[in-house]
């Protein structure tokens, strides 16, 4: 295992191509021996009903740095001794991987808190763009109004 | 030399392509005037926001494009 | 990948060797392909300026049955679709995986939720005694007050 | 045939081994008597609990153990 190094403590990237989630968390283990508590979290496209696929579209000049910017931001505010930030970008489908945040402190509360802030500010902050193919095409996904009441939470 | 702008996410199927060139120097009234009715309405909408040479600008209608800038025109971020 | 299956979605183990969490977390994202939300925490012996060593005794017929009927609280309380409890007992090193939670749920409020729920009740309910080794000898852990605050947050 | 007293975590280093054979029957009293004035000190604080026959006791007072019953001595888990 781990032969993915990870050769910086903030490893963000976007990806068009499947996220190895176990090779992923082994790399980021093996690279964070002096942390007490490693959280991860891993979205997935849902098998919803009617979904056959979904597309995230990016604009790279602001995507990529913003997302950099976030976990700096997550890295200073919780103390992390590290953080890995991996979005899908292009077309996936039911089952497959969107996202992986991973966070690294001395202890758990912090690891948790900021792998929980990190989502809820990808979700809402990072510039992405979604859309939904169903049985009669494409549909964009609008902004949902739950995610201003989760970023209120870190206010 | 022109200005490339480019729609993102919905703003591309209102726009009906993803890029277009348009003369230099560009502003927010010359925008709104090149991307017809439709998309200029989208622009005037507070959520929508406009990158110039890769930076969000703070207030879109100081929007100043030279030649071979980048113009991106940004809907809202889609919900998770 | 994931040449390590898991057989069911509770799957909860008391181990005296270490922990693999990348083939553990790529066979449950493999397992869990329903989910949109995978969440998984690593404890880790923390490299705590004098400490060479820390043991973990059990009580074999309360230990792992204890954890399983935790497991199986939070599956139903959170609406897990699966869920992995994987405790070290024995003698271990710094840097050393101690316990690895992960959980798989449709939304990851859920997922979140359930992981910080099993470590606190793992750190205060599970029948498990821990000893440091420092240079002047073997000394027991005591109960921390900050686990009782804890586990309030779940009544 | 006799009843296996456990003592687990700290009580092992106080009563100076692992385990003990206790002839059977062995009530509380009994118990209390056969550990030695130390152990039943700790056995006597409410956070130390008792288990017979892999089944924590709601109270411990009531221990009725007999031959090859097995009796795990549990005192409080260590903090995080």
């Amino acid at each position: 295992m781990a032969r993915l190094r990870l050769e910086s403590p903030l490893d963000v990237r976007l990806t068009d191509s499947g996220l190895s989630v176990g090779e992923a968390l082994a790399a980021f283990n093996a690279a964070q021996g002096g942390a007490g508590a490693i959280v991860s979290m891993l979205g997935k496209v849902r098998p919803d009903g009617d979904v056959k696929a979904l597309e995230l579209t990016h604009y790279k000049p602001l995507t990529l740095p913003g997302i950099q910017a976030l976990a700096d931001t997550a890295r200073n505010r919780f103390s992390l001794t590290g953080a890995v930030v991996w979005h899908r970008i292009g077309v996936m489908v039911p089952g497959e991987a969107i996202v992986l945040v991973a966070t690294a402190a001395l202890h758990r509360r912090d690891a948790f808190a900021a792998a929980d802030y990190l989502m809820d500010h990808l979700k809402s902050a990072a510039w992405l763009w979604k859309r939904e193919r169903r049985a009669d095409g494409w549909h964009w996904i609008e902004p949902r109004s739950q995610d201003h009441a989760d970023l209120a939470r870190w206010k | 030399m022109a200005v490339r702008v480019l729609f993102l996410g919905p703003l591309a199927d209102l726009a009906g392509s993803a890029e277009r060139e348009i003369p230099a120097p560009l502003d927010w009234l010359g925008l709104l005037d090149a991307v017809g009715p439709e998309v200029a309405g989208q622009l005037r909408d507070e959520r929508v926001h406009i990158a110039c040479a890769g930076r969000v600008l703070a207030d879109k209608t100081t929007l100043t494009a030279g030649d071979g800038d980048e113009v991106a025109l940004l809907p809202p971020v889609s919900g998770g």
